[in-house]
C-alpha cells in the first residue's frame, strides 16, 4: 500500500546525509522516551487502578535523587544534541572557498537565477554535480525563503539586505525548489526545480542556454551608463575613491568609524550615499534609489568584486 | 484542608460543613441563583460568572476557529487549489491562527478554570480587582469583534505573525484592524495577568503559604508574570506594524533602512513566551487531575512548582530559534539554541513527575484522567519535536515546514486543548452542580487521541519531506498523507464536537453532584457546587500542603461507577 | 501579608523640594554636557544622569523607598527585564558581522 | 456585589491594608507592563541608532533642544505638584488635592501645548515621515526612521499625558466631595504613581532625543543638518 508513497526526502547534497543521521539519532531517542512514557502510564495505570480491595494511594513526596537524576540525564542528551547540531549548521552556513557564485533575487512571486556565466532562469536552477555553488540572494518586495528540501537548506531572502547560502549536490535529478517563508497570495506558487547535471550535460546546456553577458560584464556595462566612471575614475584626487582592490577591505569614514566594503555596503552606498561617506571624500554621490533594480546591482557589486580580483585581472587588495 | 479529611463523597443534599456537622437540607443560593435577569450578568463583578461569560464567549471562538481549520484541511486533501483562491485560502489559515491563538490558546485555561477556581483555591472571595476582571472580558470581547469586523470586511492575510514587510507594506487586506484588534486583546490579557498575580500575592487565606498552594495556583502566577513582561512589547510591534500602514510613520520598511529582522525579534519576544502562557496553566491543570485521579500529593511537588518558574523565566531567551534563518547573527543563534535546549529540562521534570504521581496510586480512569493522560503521550512527543526544532543544524532543513506545524499543534492542542477539556470535566461539577455523562465523555476523550494523531502525526513526515507551511498547493506526491491528515481531522472534529453536546445536556439533566464527587482534596472541594457568590461562608484556615490524600487513599465506590 | 507600615507615608515636603531640586539641576547639567565632546562617553554620561534622575523620582515621589519588599521587587523587575530584552536582541546586532557567513 | 462600606473597604478585602497594599502591588504590575510597552520603543531605538548613527545625529540635531529643556523642566514640576496633591490627600486635605491636582493638569497642558509648536516646526520642515519626508534636500535616508521613533515615542508620551490628565479630572471632582481621607487615597496615589512614571519616560527621551549627537556644536544650536 505503501509502494509509491514517499516518506522520506531525497539525500542530496554533501551535507544531507549528516542532517539525516541526526534526525534519525533524535528519532531514535524521541521513541525510546515516548515509550517509556507510555509504557509506564500504562503499567502504572493498569497495576495501580482503583478496585475493589486495593491497598488505596502510598503517599510518597518525592525523591531527590530521582529528581536529580531526570534533571541530568536530559541535560546531558539535549547538550550533546545541542554541540552535535550546531557542528552541522557550521558545516551547512560556512561556504568553502571558491564556490561557484550564483545570483538569485526573489519577487512576488518568482525566483529570478543568475548563472557566474550570464545564463539567466526563472524559477529553475540548472547547476553542475560536485561543485560547491554559493548563492547570493536578495529580495526586491517581500520575506522569502529559498528552500530546497533535497539539500536540508534554506536561507530566508531578505529586501534590502543580502543573504548567502550554499550546497554541493551530490546527485543528478530533479529535486523542488520552494519559497518557505510566506510571502503573498501566490506563496504557493513560488516554487520551482532545481535540476543537478553530470558535468558535460551541464555544459552542454551552458552553451545550449541563451548566455547573455556575464554578471561582471553586465556590472561593467552599467557602471559607464550610470556615469560612475566620471567620479570613481580610480585616480588620485578623483571625486569618488578609487575602487580597485577595496572588496572586502576596511573602509574609515568620515565619522571616523570603519565599514567593511562588502555587498551591504556597497547596496547602501548606491541607494542612500549620504549614510555612509568615506573619509577623505566630501559627500557628492546622488542616490540611484528608484533607478537600479537589485538584479543591476548585483551586476555592479559582481563587477566591483571582479575589479578586486588578481584572477579577473583586478587589483590586489 | 482546613476541614477533617473527607472519606466519602458527601451527598448532594445535605452538605457536610467545615466541622462535618450536618445541616438539614435547605435550599442555599449560589452564585448561579443569586441574582436573575441580564444585568446581574453582564454587569456581573463575581470571578464565577465572568470565568462562565469568558466560557461561552470562547466556546463560540473555538467553532469559528474550527471551521477555518476545517476548510484549510478540507483544502489540502487534494493537491490543487480546487475548493479556495489562494487569497482566500491565505485568509482563512490566518483566521484559523489568530482566533485560535489570541481567543482560544491565550486566555482558554486561565481565563476560564483560573478565573473560577484561582480566588477559590487560595480561599479568597474573588480576585483582588474584580471590576477590572470584568473589564478585562469586555475589552477581550472588543478585541474579537473588531477581528470578526476585519474577517467580514474582506479578511487578513498576513499569518498570524503579521511578519513585515508584507504585513506594513504589501498585504492588501485588513491588516490595520486586525492588528488593532490584536492589540485590544492583549490588553484583556495584561489584566488577567496583572489580576492572577496581585491575588496570589495578597489574596490567600490565612496559613495558605506559597508551598500550600495547588500547582494549577503557581502555573497561573508564573503564566501572569510572563503575560506582564511580554505582552506590552508585542502592542507596540504591532503599533509600530499599523502606524506603518495607515500614515507611514514606520520602522520595519527596507527601502530607507528598516530592518525586517526587528519586528521578528519583537514580535517572538512576546510570542515565544505566548507558547508558555498557553502552556503552562495547562500543566498546572493537569497536576491537579493527575493528584485527583492517583488519590496522591504530587511527586517533588516543589519541583514541578519551581518548573513552572524557570520555564517562565528561561522561556524568555529562546525567542531567536524562530530566526535561524532569518538573517540573525550566528552568535545570536547558538546562545538562543543552547537556551532552548536548557527550557526542554524543566518540561521533562515535570512529565517525569506525573508520570510518579501515578506510581502506587490509586487511578482512576474517568474522563479528566483519559484527557491528563492523553496530555502525558501528546505533550511528551510535542516536546520532543520542540528539541528537534531547538537545535539549529536541523532547524535549517525544518522551518516553516509542516514539521513545525506538527509539533505546535502537538504542544497547543496536544497539550493545552486537552488539559482544558480534561480540566473542564474535573471541575464542571464545581461550576455547575451536575454530573457529565461519564461513558461518552470517555468515548470522546479516545476518540481525541486517535483523531489528534491521525491528524497531526502525518503531518511530521510531511515536514521532513519538505513540505512548507502555509501553501495552498503541493506537490501530488504527498496527497496520501494530507489525506490521512485531513481524515483525522474530521475524527478530531466530532470528538470535539461531543462535550459540546453533551456538556450543555448535563446542565439540565446531569446526575445532581455534591460538594467533592471525586473526593479530592483542594479548597475548591470543601465549597458548595455551585459555590456561594463569596465561595465560602467563613474565611477558611488552612492547616495542610495541598493535596493532603491520607495513606491509603482510595475512591469511593460510586465514583468507579460507569 | 501586612507590611510593616500601617499608615500612609507622609514624606517631609523639604525632601519633595530637593528631589525637584536635584532633578532640575540635573536636567540642565545633562543639557550643558550635551555639547561637550566627551568621545563615546557622552551617551553613557546622558544615560547616568538620566537614571539618577528617573531613580530619584522612583524612590522618593513614587515611595518606593517606603514601599515592602515586593513592591521595590517588582519596580526593580520591570526595568531589569527590559534590559534583558536590550540585550538578547542586541546579541544579534552587534555580532553580525562575526562569524560572518561571507568567505 | 463589589459593595464598598463607608470607609471605602471593598467586600472581598479582609481590612484596608490588604486593599491597599493589592493596589499599589498592581499598579507597579501595570507600570512594568508600561516600562516593557516603551521599551519596545527604546529597543527599536537602540538598534537603528547602532546602525546609523550619523542620520541619528542628524535628527537629533534637528529638534528644538530648548523646548525640549523647557518641557523637560515643566513635566518636573508637574511631577513636584502631582507628589504635593498626593501628600495632602494623605493628610485628608482635600482642598489642596484638588488645586496641587489642578496645577498638575495646567503644567501638563503647558508641556502638550509646547510639543504642538514642536510638531508644527516638523511639519514646516518637512520631517513627518511619509511620501513627503525630506532631509537635507533628499527622500528616503534613514533620517526618517529616525523621526517615525521620534513621533511615536513622543506620540505615545503625550497620549499617556492625555489619558492622566483625564484621569485627574475625576481625581478634581472627588476631591471637590470630600472623598480623601488619610486612610482611603488610594485613587489619588495611583494617579500620581501613573504620572512620575510618564515623567520617567520623558527623562529618557529628552537625552535620547534631543541631546545626543550635539557634541561638538554650539550650544543651543536650534538646526544642524536642515537645509
Amino acid at each position: 500500500m505503501w509502494k509509491g508513497i514517499p516518506l522520506f526526502p531525497d539525500s542530496a547534497s554533501t551535507y544531507s546525509d549528516a542532517v539525516d543521521y541526526f534526525y534519525l539519532a533524535l528519532v531514535g531517542i524521541s521513541i525510546f522516551f515516548t515509550l517509556l512514557i507510555a509504557a509506564l502510564v500504562v503499567l502504572f495505570a493498569i497495576r495501580f487502578r482503583a478496585r475493589e480491595g486495593s491497598a488505596g494511594a502510598t503517599q510518597i513526596h518525592g525523591s531527590h535523587v530521582l529528581e536529580l537524576f531526570w534533571t541530568a540525564v536530559p541535560l546531558v542528551i539535549v547538550m550533546a544534541l545541542f554541540v552535535w547540531s550546531t557542528k552541522i549548521w557550521f558545516t551547512i552556513t560556512r561556504p568553502p572557498a571558491h564556490a561557484e557564485q550564483y545570483y538569485v533575487t526573489g519577487k512576488q512571486w518568482m525566483w529570478k537565477i543568475q548563472h557566474p556565466t550570464g545564463q539567466r532562469e526563472i524559477n529553475t536552477l540548472h547547476v553542475p554535480v560536485n561543485v560547491p555553488i554559493q548563492l547570493r540572494m536578495i529580495s526586491e518586495d517581500v520575506i522569502h525563503s529559498f528552500f530546497i528540501p533535497a539539500f536540508r537548506v534554506k536561507r530566508d531572502v531578505l529586501p534590502g539586505r543580502y543573504s548567502t547560502m550554499w550546497f554541493e549536490a551530490t546527485k543528478a535529478g530533479t529535486y523542488h525548489l520552494f519559497c518557505a517563508e510566506y510571502c503573498g497570495t501566490k506563496h504557493s506558487q513560488m516554487i520551482g526545480s532545481v535540476i543537478v547535471m553530470e558535468q558535460e550535460d551541464y555544459q552542454r546546456w551552458l552553451s545550449g542556454a541563451a548566455a547573455g553577458e556575464t554578471p561582471q560584464v553586465q556590472g561593467e556595462k552599467l557602471f559607464a551608463a550610470m556615469r560612475c566612471d566620471t567620479c570613481h575614475t580610480g585616480q588620485p584626487g578623483a571625486r569618488g575613491p578609487k575602487l580597485q582592490g577595496l572588496w572586502g577591505q576596511k573602509v574609515d569614514l568620515s565619522d571616523g568609524s570603519t565599514v567593511v566594503f562588502n555587498e551591504d555596503y556597497v547596496r547602501e552606498s548606491i541607494l542612500i550615499p549620504t549614510a555612509k561617506t568615506v573619509a577623505g571624500f566630501q559627500q557628492l554621490m546622488p542616490t540611484y534609489a528608484g533607478q537600479l533594480g537589485e538584479d543591476q546591482i548585483l551586476s555592479l557589486i559582481a563587477y566591483l568584486k571582479s575589479l578586486s580580483d588578481p584572477a579577473q585581472g583586478g587589483a590586489k587588495p | 484542608m482546613s476541614s477533617t479529611v473527607q472519606t466519602h463523597a458527601p451527598h448532594a443534599h445535605s452538605p457536610h460543613e467545615h466541622s462535618g456537622v450536618a445541616h438539614a437540607a435547605e435550599p442555599k443560593t449560589n452564585y448561579l441563583t443569586a441574582n436573575y435577569g441580564w444585568k446581574s450578568w453582564v454587569f456581573s463583578v463575581d470571578h464565577k460568572r465572568i470565568a462562565l461569560m469568558y466560557l461561552f464567549t470562547i466556546a463560540f471562538m473555538i467553532l469559528v476557529g474550527g471551521v477555518f481549520a476545517l476548510l484549510v484541511r478540507l483544502e489540502l486533501a487534494t493537491p490543487a487549489g480546487d475548493l479556495l483562491q489562494s487569497e482566500n485560502y491565505n485568509k482563512i489559515f490566518t483566521m484559523h491562527g489568530v482566533v485560535m491563538v489570541f481567543f482560544f490558546l491565550i486566555p482558554g485555561v486561565p481565563a476560564v478554570l483560573g478565573n473560577f477556581l484561582l480566588p477559590i483555591m487560595i480561599g479568597a472571595k474573588d480576585l483582588a480587582f474584580p471590576k477590572i476582571n470584568l473589564l478585562s472580558y469586555y475589552v477581550f470581547l472588543v478585541g474579537i469583534l473588531l477581528t470578526l469586523t476585519a474577517a467580514a470586511m474582506g479578511g487578513v492575510d498576513t499569518g498570524w505573525t503579521f511578519y513585515t514587510p508584507y504585513s506594513s507594506t504589501y498585504a492588501n487586506s485588513q491588516v490595520a484592524l486586525a492588528a488593532v484588534a490584536v492589540f485590544i486583546t492583549g490588553f484583556s490579557s495584561i489584566l488577567t495577568g496583572l489580576n492572577f498575580v496581585v491575588t496570589v500575592h495578597k489574596m490567600r487565606a490565612p496559613g495558605m503559604t506559597w508551598f500550600r498552594l495547588p500547582l494549577f495556583v503557581w502555573a497561573n502566577y508564573a503564566t501572569g508574570l510572563i503575560i506582564l513582561l511580554s505582552t506590552p512589547v508585542v502592542a507596540i510591534t504591532i503599533v509600530l506594524v499599523a502606524l506603518e500602514r495607515l500614515f507611514h510613520i514606520g520602522v520595519f520598511d527596507p527601502a530607507y533602512g528598516g530592518d525586517p529582522v526587528l519586528f521578528q525579534h519583537m514580535f517572538w519576544f512576546y510570542s515565544h513566551p505566548a507558547v508558555y502562557i498557553m502552556i503552562l496553566p495547562a500543566m498546572g491543570v493537569i497536576s491537579e487531575l493527575i493528584a485527583a485521579f492517583s488519590k496522591k500529593r504530587v511527586f517533588g511537588y516543589p519541583v514541578v512548582a519551581f518548573s513552572s518558574l524557570a520555564i517562565a523565566v528561561i522561556g524568555f531567551f529562546v525567542w531567536g530559534h524562530h530566526m535561524f534563518v532569518s538573517g540573525q547573527s550566528t552568535y545570536a543563534g547558538v546562545v538562543f539554541s543552547v537556551i532552548t535546549m536548557l527550557v526542554a529540562v524543566p518540561s521533562a521534570i515535570k512529565v517525569f513527575n506525573w508520570v510518579s504521581t501515578m506510581y502506587k496510586g490509586d487511578v482512576l480512569l474517568s474522563t479528566p484522567m483519559c484527557y491528563a493522560i492523553a496530555f502525558l503521550g501528546l505533550f511528551t512527543v510535542g516536546g520532543l519535536t520542540g528539541i528537534f526544532l531547538g537545535t539549529m543544524g536541523l532547524d535549517i532543513h525544518m522551518h516553516d515546514t509542516y514539521f513545525v506545524v506538527a509539533h505546535f499543534h502537538y504542544v497547543m492542542v496536544g497539550g493545552m486543548v486537552t488539559a482544558f477539556w480534561g480540566g473542564l470535566h474535573f471541575w464542571w461539577p464545581k461550576m455547575f452542580g451536575r454530573m457529565y455523562p461519564e461513558a461518552i465523555g470517555r468515548v470522546a476523550a479516545a476518540l481525541m487521541f486517535i483523531g489528534f494523531n491521525m491528524t497531526f502525526f502525518p503531518q511530521f513526515i510531511l515536514g521532513y519531506m519538505g513540505m512548507p507551511r502555509r501553501y495552498h498547493f503541493y506537490p501530488e506526491e504527498w496527497q496520501v498523507l494530507n489525506l490521512v491528515s485531513t481524515l483525522g481531522a474530521t475524527l478530531l472534529g466530532i470528538s470535539y464536537l461531543l462535550p459540546m453536546i453533551y456538556l450543555p445536556w448535563s446542565l439540565k439533566f446531569g446526575k445532581v453532584a455534591g460538594k467533592n464527587p471525586w473526593g479530592a482534596k483542594g479548597l475548591e472541594w470543601e465549597a458548595d457546587s455551585p459555590p456561594t457568590t463569596f465561595n465560602f461562608d467563613k474565611t477558611p484556615i488552612v492547616t495542610e500542603e495541598a493535596y493532603a490524600y491520607p495513606e491509603g487513599a482510595r475512591h469511593q465506590p460510586e465514583a468507579k461507577v460507569v | 501579608m501586612s507590611s510593616e507600615h500601617s499608615h500612609p507615608h507622609i514624606t517631609p515636603i523639604k525632601i519633595y523640594l530637593a528631589v525637584f531640586a536635584t532633578l532640575i539641576a540635573g536636567t540642565w547639567l545633562t543639557y550643558w554636557v550635551a555639547y561637550k565632546d566627551f568621545g563615546w562617553l557622552n551617551t553613557p554620561v546622558a544615560m547616568a544622569i538620566a537614571i539618577v534622575k528617573a531613580g530619584v523620582v522612583v524612590l522618593y515621589f513614587m515611595h518606593v523607598k517606603w514601599q515592602s519588599k515586593l513592591t521595590m521587587l517588582y519596580a526593580a523587575g520591570g526595568f531589569v527585564w527590559l534590559l534583558t530584552l536590550f540585550a538578547f536582541t542586541l546579541q544579534d546586532y552587534f555580532t553580525r558581522s562575526w562569524l560572518p557567513v561571507y568567505e | 456585589m463589589s459593595s464598598v462600606d463607608a470607609t471605602g473597604l471593598a467586600h472581598h478585602f479582609e481590612d484596608l491594608e490588604q486593599q491597599r497594599e493589592s493596589a499599589t502591588l498592581g499598579m507597579w504590575a501595570f507600570l512594568i507592563t508600561e516600562i516593557m510597552f516603551f521599551g519596545g520603543l527604546f529597543g527599536a531605538y537602540v538598534v537603528y541608532r547602532t546602525m546609523y548613527p550619523e542620520a541619528w545625529d542628524n535628527g537629533s540635531r534637528e529638534l528644538d533642544v530648548f523646548l525640549g529643556a523647557v518641557n523637560t523642566t515643566v513635566l518636573i514640576g508637574s511631577s513636584l505638584t502631582m507628589a504635593l496633591a498626593v501628600r495632602c490627600a494623605a493628610k485628608g486635605n482635600n482642598k489642596q488635592v484638588a488645586g496641587f491636582t489642578l496645577l498638575t493638569m495646567v503644567l501638563g497642558f503647558v508641556f502638550l501645548g509646547v510639543k504642538v509648536i514642536e510638531y508644527k516646526a516638523k511639519y514646516d520642515h518637512h520631517l513627518i515621515p511619509g511620501p513627503g519626508f525630506m532631509y537635507g534636500g533628499h527622500a528616503g535616508g534613514h533620517e526618517q526612521i529616525f523621526f517615525a521613533l521620534y513621533f511615536t515615542m513622543t506620540g505615545m508620551h503625550a497620549f499617556h499625558m492625555i489619558i492622566g490628565a483625564g484621569l485627574m479630572i475625576w481625581v478634581i471632582l472627588r476631591a471637590l466631595k470630600n472623598s480623601y481621607t488619610p486612610q482611603n487615597h488610594t485613587h489619588v496615589e495611583m494617579i500620581g504613581l501613573y504620572w512620575h512614571f510618564v515623567d520617567i519616560v520623558w527623562i529618557f527621551l529628552f537625552p535620547l532625543l534631543y541631546l545626543l549627537g550635539r557634541h561638538g556644536h554650539a550650544i543651543g544650536a536650534a538646526t544642524g543638518g536642515h537645509h
